[in-house]
């Protein structure tokens, strides 16, 4: 359980990891991670492909398992915990390869992300007053993210867009604390971006929010802090104007330099 | 999509002509249709709804609901007959009273149901199908090898009796019939019903990405587990009404080729979608029985060999032609026609779903 | 498209004739109408992240076959349905995103198993001339695939690609997790290559990459090439960068 | 996937087809009045699936000989018969069923020949296993008759017994009564252990060879019980008693296994002595013939009520033998399986008579209650049913035997057992167990014939007693 | 996906002690605590038939010895089916059926070889007469094999229920003209019976008990052909597969399929190879099967369950795994006869079987894919 809680309510850690690494076979993925993310902040994760964040991600919401270090969120150490009872604690994440549920329309699957964490999860029977509420629930997060005219769709049919917009009314319909975003923006327009540029901006600031993106544009503009990760462990950390003003950050991810100078 | 509304119609329309026919059957058709063809077609079907369920659902293809009738069947052979002078010879004969013993087989089932399910709540694909086949043939071995309940010999006389609400079923096989009927229709609307509510639809949540569920909150082993324990419950309910209906107990009604035949009946119908189980049954049949009766009995022309060469060659045209059954051949149909209706509207692909790399 | 006056002319022997191209994952429409020609010369694809660079990569290669339609013309033969190894024999060769090494070979298997006679451009690619090229790999002939670190990996993957000697190489991120000393050496290698008189078609999302070994960029945005630039263009001007890239500018 | 015109409408026709066929065959014809409908029920499937022929053959030779039929083709049993009458009222055989020695199936074909295809009367089945099945389902239809084809479980005619049932020929216990004593006295026996696969027909085989041998004195040592699909019998040898610890063994493993259990005590013990060695009739049918019989000539062994090979030399046998072999070619008459089937149609036959074509109860009260068939000596050559419709029959121990051909074997009689009843003198009964495992128990015991064996030569019942 | 969500090894302590005590007891119980039985019978949950291996090494060494000469057949049938599976993802649901046609044709080609000697005397045969019909035996069904690939599973490739149907289909259809037309040789004056059990015979020198040397043990030389040829099999394929270029085609096939494509092989010729092997493998442990027990109707159902069980064990596609899972169901079906325990002069033989498929529930609770199975 808790402990006694801190003085400072909004310097209470939602999320710290130490020493978390993470091998598959002869690989290590991530090597010896730090990380600590306070209660409402909102934290960029960047790195060109392969630094590991997506396994950090991971790890951190329990689909896999930490092969070295401890994780801790909410002031609990979880480290042995399955993803479930994170999910439960109020971190909800969304996956760089949308991971839906092809077979279900929109709303059973923002649907899906209310009840597994509010509980009924088991019950074989329907009780009209919960069923309306949940699913009141489930449209209006559908409506945040504009995905409202497509409630009745199978996800399968959708486009990729339209995924994007899904998993991200799923993670919000949790009313998590803590909210994980796996390259959000990835395939998405111009404009696409800005409306999910505006909605991350206008989060409730009670819910962290965690991002891995690889569009800068909208990871400086979102993000208070930047954590930048190559080959598996963190590199720089900081605020986004001294990671625009970070040369390794530019070597590393822009790759500025070969040949031309 | 007006396309979808004409389909739902139209099956509701089928739906419900299909009832209205199974309601007048008795007076439709001769007895043996009505016992042999008719009664065993609801039963087979119930047993590949159980199938269907977990696998349109739960995307688990069990194997192991042919043994899972046939355990409910055992149960309620050893628990209800009885020690009487030219009667039963096999089984425990514990003569316990059949309201009872229904219960007990029903509920031992499906506990044993949630054992295999917890085991193999972890296994997914082709390795699903395999550790399920093995339940099967496991329970085909025990009955077989433990001579107490049964042996190879048939355990029988189960059809005599039966509880008080049930009645005579050994002579008025109406009666057996509309049971199975209600019965049917029972599991049907159970499934139907199911899927909506928040287990099942937490159930097809899994079915599409464990993973997924999983950071959503959900226990995937727990759901697995009791969705095997639901269908292990449907088949029951067939492993009961087939112990009524053949009357007998004997462990090759859970060997193999039993166990082959149950997924060909669930192929044939079509493994999406839960109607299929009773289309697949009924088509299954009257091919076999057709087939049967019209081979000449010296067998086949020129190639040689029995009805069972032409069965194979039917079984194959039709996993050739149409994978996901006649259910599918149904909805393709609908689809063709949407297509021409409306834009292009891809399907989804019948094999591998393509992985989707992101650049 | 303004962009476009600043490409330079595609060159007069098109080696590599994309038309029209478009390809849909089931649904998804993963490509709409891309068109472009390459000849025997270095060209870069850029963009960010699920904007169809790999499924540009998979439909030239034939491989996780999307639902193609339109023509991608190589040496004016015609490279949609055709058979993956087909197009390979063709001379396509193809270094993977993630190196998809096979994890039971050893290094020197991998070689051997790809290794073919010399092909009609007369590059004679052996095993002992990659090992030349790459001399770490000789020394780890023998390890498994697993066990070599990730720029090991890479020039695996690029040698096992060669020695099927084909006229084209087509790489998709090969600098993806790669540490900046290794990417240089790769950089020099590819250069190397490109004298040889190997064509070169770089998807990449790494600017710096991208820009070092090609002249011609072209910009992928949305399952369409939205733009053809120059190296030299796109690396001087920020706001390109930006826009094509949603990359922000170094701020001085 | 593109899917053509033709893929949706050809499954489509398809079943259209199908349930025109279906629903034709649903809408019942009425029954016509002047003939008789029966069934052949057998195997087509499984170890014995080549019963299919040769229990056809025996049915349609007895009908052809006694009641004016014909066979359609005369190298194809299974092709059916033309014409045949009896009671007045034409034969009409409705189908053949098609059994693979599971019950399950055996109930199904019953079913669809005795309902579907409106049969009144079924010859067969031919297994024991499916005895039991149909004999409970006859119980629940007393209007169909069923006369038992070839099986060898007891429970049928014993435990069940419904009114409708008959059996014309022993059961795997009678088919085994002799041979204890035999071996006994022959060979010098006094230990022995017994090896054969878990289900009833070995089971009952067991049960007439204990209760002989144990009757007139020896000793079973040890009983092991193989299950199906092992696929290795090694370790199953192993259990037994070595060779020189035990004066013989008695193989009831069923037919494709037997060479595969001989092969392995061989390879355990090396070669097989066939002085050490006795079972029931799988030692030669069911393939045996071929690959163990060769290996164990001069070794005894049960039967059926019959012989394979050579037969009796009395009148009646070769009046059997040249009536049975008219009608069709390279049939062997003196099968157990011809011969039993021959002897069911023939009662069939008779009893029709006797009813005036008349089924159900009628013909059940008509079938007769004796038999004069080929192969009966005792009581004047007439074999008759105790109160439980199950023959008492006379039994011919056998010898495997070197044939003329090369590398072929044979069986020959060496004895004749008189009137071997189901009960072997009150020692099964109705209310005693079917055979099992352990059941029955190794008891000493006078049986009705101990010490009363005849000494057969050459075909000929000699007035010796065996010694 | 199956593996992420293994990733947590979900199955508790408490389960995975049981069994490791269950296993520990089991190991025990054959070492020291089983009893032999009173001279008059009878016992308790201790008696054995020998009692343990302390009381009695040599019949816990023939029962070593038994467990892995039948590894050695069941390796050569599950070998293929493993193969086939390994690379092609195929089920193949008709290896039983293939290993039925096998045995028929080379007890055909052994019989017309010997000219018509019915219960052959195994010393009448000699080596080239048991060769020639396992080879001929090999290749007819190879190309069978082959045909069924090409025709019927080469367009659907990774759709593997509708392969694995297509090839019950195929079972189906095969196994029925097999009782039609075989055997075709029958004794002179007997009828020809479908489906009829037949021999085939070892070679004549095959025919003899061996002196091992050890604890007095003598041991069937034919026997221990058929484990030499087990592993003949697993050594040639190992070499096939690790030391030839086609075989490290295969393993980078099985590896990444798409990838072995794009770099010019193709893979479906090595496909069809593989359909080929496997097949033909299924051929030749009909060969030895066939002459160890018998070639019967319903052979096809029992060696396709022993492929399926052996390969499950051991994890699907993987060679190690089907010489492991062969080596552990043939040593848990011998020592399952030979040490449960007994209290009667009947023994409890019967319920071996039941242990073998327990031991391939207990092996797939903790390890779904098998002792030596990659994640599907």
């Amino acid at each position: 359980m808790t402990e006694a809680a801190p003085a400072v309510e909004h310097a209470e850690p939602t999320l710290r990891l130490r020493g978390v690494g993470r091998r598959f076979g002869g690989l290590l993925a991530v090597d010896e991670v730090d990380l600590d993310v306070v209660h409402g902040e909102r934290r960029a994760i960047l790195g060109p492909n392969g630094a590991g964040k997506t396994t950090l991600f991971n790890v951190i919401c329990g689909d896999l398992s930490a092969s070295t270090g401890t994780v801790e969120i909410f002031g609990e150490d979880v480290t042995k915990k399955p993803a479930r009872y994170r999910a439960k604690m109020g971190l909800a994440r969304t996956y760089q390869q949308s991971r839906l549920f092809d077979g279900l329309t929109v709303e059973d699957s923002i649907y899906l992300a209310i009840v597994g964490v509010e509980g009924g999860r088991l019950r074989p029977v329907l009780v009209p007053g919960k069923e309306r509420e949940i699913r009141e629930r489930a449209r209006e997060a559908a409506g945040r993210v504009a995905i409202s005219h497509k409630l009745g769709e199978m996800v399968g049919s959708l486009s990729h867009g339209e995924h994007r917009q899904v998993a991200i009314a799923m993670a919000l319909a949790a009313e998590p604390k803590a909210l994980m975003l796996d390259e959000p923006a990835s395939g998405l327009s111009r404009g696409e971006r800005q409306l999910l540029t505006e909605l991350l901006l206008g989060l409730d600031r009670d819910i962290t929010l965690i991002l891995i993106e690889h569009d800068m544009d909208i990871a400086l503009r979102v993000a208070e802090s930047v954590t930048m990760m190559h080959d598996g462990r963190v590199i720089v950390e900081g605020t986004p104007d001294e990671i625009r003003a970070n040369e390794t950050v530019h070597d590393l991810y822009l790759g500025r330099g070969y040949g031309h100078e | 999509m007006t396309v979808d509304r004409t389909k739902l119609a139209t099956e509701r329309v089928i739906g419900v002509a299909a009832l209205v026919v199974a309601v007048l059957a008795p007076t439709l058709f001769s007895a043996f249709w009505l016992n042999s063809i008719l009664t065993q077609a609801l039963i087979l079907g119930i047993g590949a709804a159980s199938l269907i369920f977990l696998s349109a659902y739960g995307g688990m293809i069990s194997l192991a609901q042919t043994g899972l009738m046939g355990i409910a069947g055992y149960a309620l052979a050893n628990m209800v007959t009885q020690r009487v002078p030219g009667g039963e010879t096999k089984g425990l004969l514990l003569g316990w009273d059949p309201t009872v013993g229904l219960v007990a087989a029903i509920l031992l089932t499906v506990g044993i149901g949630l054992v295999f399910g917890a085991v193999a709540s972890r296994s997914y694909g082709i390795y699903f199908l395999m550790l399920t086949l093995t339940y099967t043939v496991i329970a085909f071995l025990f009955v077989g090898s433990v001579t107490l309940i049964g042996g190879f010999s048939p355990v029988a006389g189960v059809d005599t009796y039966t509880p008080g609400f049930i009645g005579d079923i050994v002579t008025d096989r109406e009666r057996l019939y509309y049971i199975t009927l209600i019965t049917a229709v029972f599991v049907y609307l159970l499934v139907r019903y199911l899927v909506r509510t928040p287990f099942g639809v937490s159930l097809q949540g899994i079915r599409d990405e464990p993973v997924r569920m999983a950071s959503l909150g959900y226990n995937v082993a727990l759901h697995r587990t009791i969705a095997f324990g639901i269908g292990a419950f449907i088949a029951a309910l067939a492993g009961v009404l087939s112990a009524w209906w053949f009357g007998q107990l004997s462990p090759t009604t859970m060997g193999l080729d039993a166990t082959i035949q149950m997924l060909v009946i669930a192929v044939i119908g079509g493994l999406r979608r839960i109607e299929g189980a009773w289309l697949g049954a009924i088509a299954f049949l009257m091919i076999n029985n057709e087939i049967t009766n019209r081979i000449p009995s010296s067998g086949l022309p020129v190639i040689g060999g029995t009805f069972n060469t032409v069965i194979g060659f039917i079984f194959l045209a039709i996993v050739i032609v149409s994978p996901d059954g006649l259910m599918g051949l149904w909805d393709r149909m609908w689809d063709a026609l949407r297509r021409r209706g409306g834009p292009p509207h891809a399907e989804p692909e019948g094999g591998e779903p393509a992985a989707v790399a992101s650049s | 498209m303004s962009e476009a006056a600043a490409a330079t002319e595609p060159q007069a022997a098109a080696l590599l004739e994309v038309t029209g191209l478009s390809a849909y994952y089931g649904s998804a429409q993963a490509l709409e109408d891309v068109t472009f020609t390459m000849g025997r010369e270095s060209i870069a694809i850029v963009g960010r992240n699920g904007m169809g660079k790999t499924t540009l990569c998979n439909a030239i290669i034939g491989i996780s076959p999307p639902r193609a339609e339109g023509s991608i013309r190589f040496d004016g033969e015609e490279l949609v349905g055709m058979p993956s190894h087909r197009i390979a024999r063709l001379g396509v060769g193809y270094v993977p995103q993630g190196r998809r090494l096979f994890p039971s070979l050893t290094v020197d298997q991998h070689l051997k198993i790809a290794a073919r006679g010399a092909s009609a451009n007369g590059s004679s690619w052996t095993r002992e001339r990659v090992y030349e090229l790459f001399p770490r790999l000789a020394e780890r002939k023998g390890n498994g695939g697993a066990e070599l670190s990730g720029g090991e990996q890479q020039m695996l993957a690029i040698g096992r690609a060669l020695v099927t000697n084909p006229r084209i190489l087509v790489m998709d991120e090969p600098s993806e997790g790669l540490a900046p000393a290794v990417i240089e050496g790769l950089i020099e290698t590819f250069k190397h290559l490109e004298e040889e008189g190997l064509a070169i078609l770089l998807i990449e999302q790494n600017l710096g990459v991208a820009t070092a070994l090609a002249e011609r960029q072209l910009v992928m945005i949305g399952g369409g090439i939205a733009a053809e630039t120059t190296a030299s263009a796109l690396a001087d001007d920020p706001e390109l960068q930006r826009r094509y890239l949603g990359v922000e500018p170094l701020a001085h | 996937m593109k899917v053509g015109k033709w893929k949706l409408l050809l499954p489509l026709a398809l079943l259209a087809v199908g349930a025109t066929i279906g629903t034709s065959g649903a809408l019942a014809t009425p029954a016509q009045a002047n003939e008789v409908r029966f069934a052949i029920m057998t195997d087509c499937k499984g170890a014995f699936a080549f019963g299919y022929e040769v229990d056809t053959a025996g049915t349609i030779a007895a009908l052809s000989q006694y009641a004016g039929a014909k066979p359609k083709n005369k190298k194809k049993p299974s092709a059916g018969m033309t014409g045949g009458s009896a009671g007045g009222k034409r034969l009409n055989l409705v189908g053949i069923g098609c059994g693979d020695e599971t019950p399950a199936l055996a109930l199904k074909e019953t079913r669809r020949l005795m309902v579907q295809l409106r049969a009144d009367i079924m010859l067969g089945p031919l297994s024991g296993d499916e005895a039991v099945s149909i004999a409970q389902w006859a119980r629940q239809n007393p209007a169909k008759t069923v006369i038992i084809g070839t099986a060898g479980s007891q429970d049928p005619t014993m435990q069940i017994a419904p009114k409708n049932l008959f059996r014309y020929h022993g059961d795997g216990a009678q088919w085994n009564a002799g041979l204890g004593e035999i071996v006994y006295k022959r060979l010098g026996w006094r230990t022995a252990a017994l090896i054969g696969d878990d289900y009833s027909f070995p089971w009952t085989s067991a049960a007439g060879i204990i209760a002989d041998f144990c009757g007139i004195g020896g000793r079973i040592t040890k009983r092991v019980w193989t299950p199906p699909a092992g696929g290795d019998y090694a370790p199953f040898i192993r259990q037994l008693p070595r060779p020189n610890q035990v004066d013989g063994y008695f193989w009831l493993v069923g037919g494709a296994n037997t060479s595969a259990a001989l092969t392995a005590f061989e390879q355990a013990y090396g070669p097989l002595n066939a002085r050490q060695h006795s079972g029931n009739l799988f030692l030669y049918f069911l393939g045996a013939n071929t690959t163990v019989a060769p290996r164990l000539v001069g070794a005894y062994m049960g039967g059926f009520g019959t012989f394979q090979t050579g037969g009796l030399k009395n009148a009646q046998a070769r009046n059997y033998v040249r009536n049975a072999s008219r009608w069709f070619t390279g049939q062997n008459v003196n099968d157990g399986f011809f011969y039993n089937y021959w002897n069911a149609a023939w009662a069939m036959v008779q009893g029709l008579n006797k009813s005036k074509g008349a089924v159900g109860p009628a013909l059940q009260r008509a079938l007769p209650r004796s038999l004069k068939p080929g192969f009966q000596v005792a009581n004047k050559g007439v074999l008759r049913l105790d109160s439980r419709r199950q023959a008492i029959q006379d039994q011919y121990p056998l010898q495997i035997t070197r044939a003329s051909g090369e590398g072929t074997v044979s069986t020959s009689i060496v004895g004749y057992v008189p009137n071997v009843d189901q009960t072997f003198g009150g020692y099964f009964g109705p209310n005693k167990p079917a055979p099992g495992r352990n059941y029955p128990p190794c008891v000493k015991r006078k049986l009705p014939w101990q010490g009363k064996i005849k000494v057969v030569k050459n075909g000929v019942i000699t007035n010796q007693v065996i010694k | 996906m199956a593996e992420r969500i293994r990733a947590w090894g979900v199955v508790g302590t408490v389960p995975r002690a049981l069994a490791a005590g269950l296993v520990v007891f089991a190991i025990l119980y054959v070492l020291v605590i089983a009893d032999p039985p009173d001279e008059f019978g009878g016992g308790n949950w201790r008696t054995t038939n020998t009692g343990s291996a302390l009381d009695d090494p040599s019949t816990f060494l023939t029962t070593v010895l038994d467990g892995l000469t039948f590894a050695g057949l069941l390796f050569i049938v599950a070998s293929g089916f493993s193969l086939i599976f390994g690379l092609m993802r195929v089920v193949n649901m008709a290896h039983g059926a293939f290993y039925l046609l096998g045995g028929y044709i080379a007890y055909e080609i052994q019989q017309r070889m010997t000219g018509s000697g019915f219960g052959l005397n195994p010393t009448e045969v000699n080596t080239l007469e048991w060769v020639v019909p396992w080879l001929v035996a090999m290749v007819c069904i190879g190309v069978f094999g082959l045909a069924v690939q090409q025709l019927l599973l080469r367009w659907n490739q990774g759709q593997d229920l509708r392969q694995a149907l297509i090839t019950i289909a195929v079972s189906v259809i095969v196994a029925d003209q097999v009782i039609a037309h075989f055997p075709r040789t029958v004794p002179a004056g007997t009828q020809q019976f479908g489906g009829n059990a037949v021999s085939i015979s070892w070679p004549g020198w095959t025919n003899r008990l061996v002196d091992l040397h050890v604890g007095g043990v003598t041991y069937s030389l034919s026997r221990l052909v058929m484990l030499a040829l087990g592993a003949a099999v697993g050594l040639a394929l190992f070499l096939w597969l690790h030391k030839t270029k086609t075989g490290m085609v295969i393993r980078a096939g099985v590896d990444d399929r798409q990838m072995t494509a794009a770099i010019g092989i193709n893979i479906q010729t090595t496909f069809a190879l593989a359909f080929l092997v496997g097949s033909a493998l299924a051929a030749f442990g009909a060969t030895v099967g066939g002459s160890q027990a018998s070639i019967a109707q319903g052979r096809d159902g029992e060696w396709l369950l022993f492929s399926l069980v052996v390969v499950i064990i051991g994890g699907m596609g993987s060679l190690a795994g089907a010489a492991v899972g062969s080596v552990l169901y043939g040593l848990v079906f011998a020592f399952a006869v030979a040490y449960l325990p007994t209290t009667g002069n009947e023994c409890c033989t019967q319920y071996s079987v039941v242990l073998t498929f327990a031991l391939m529930a207990l092996v797939l609770a903790f390890r779904p894919q098998g002792l030596f199975g990659r994640a599907a």
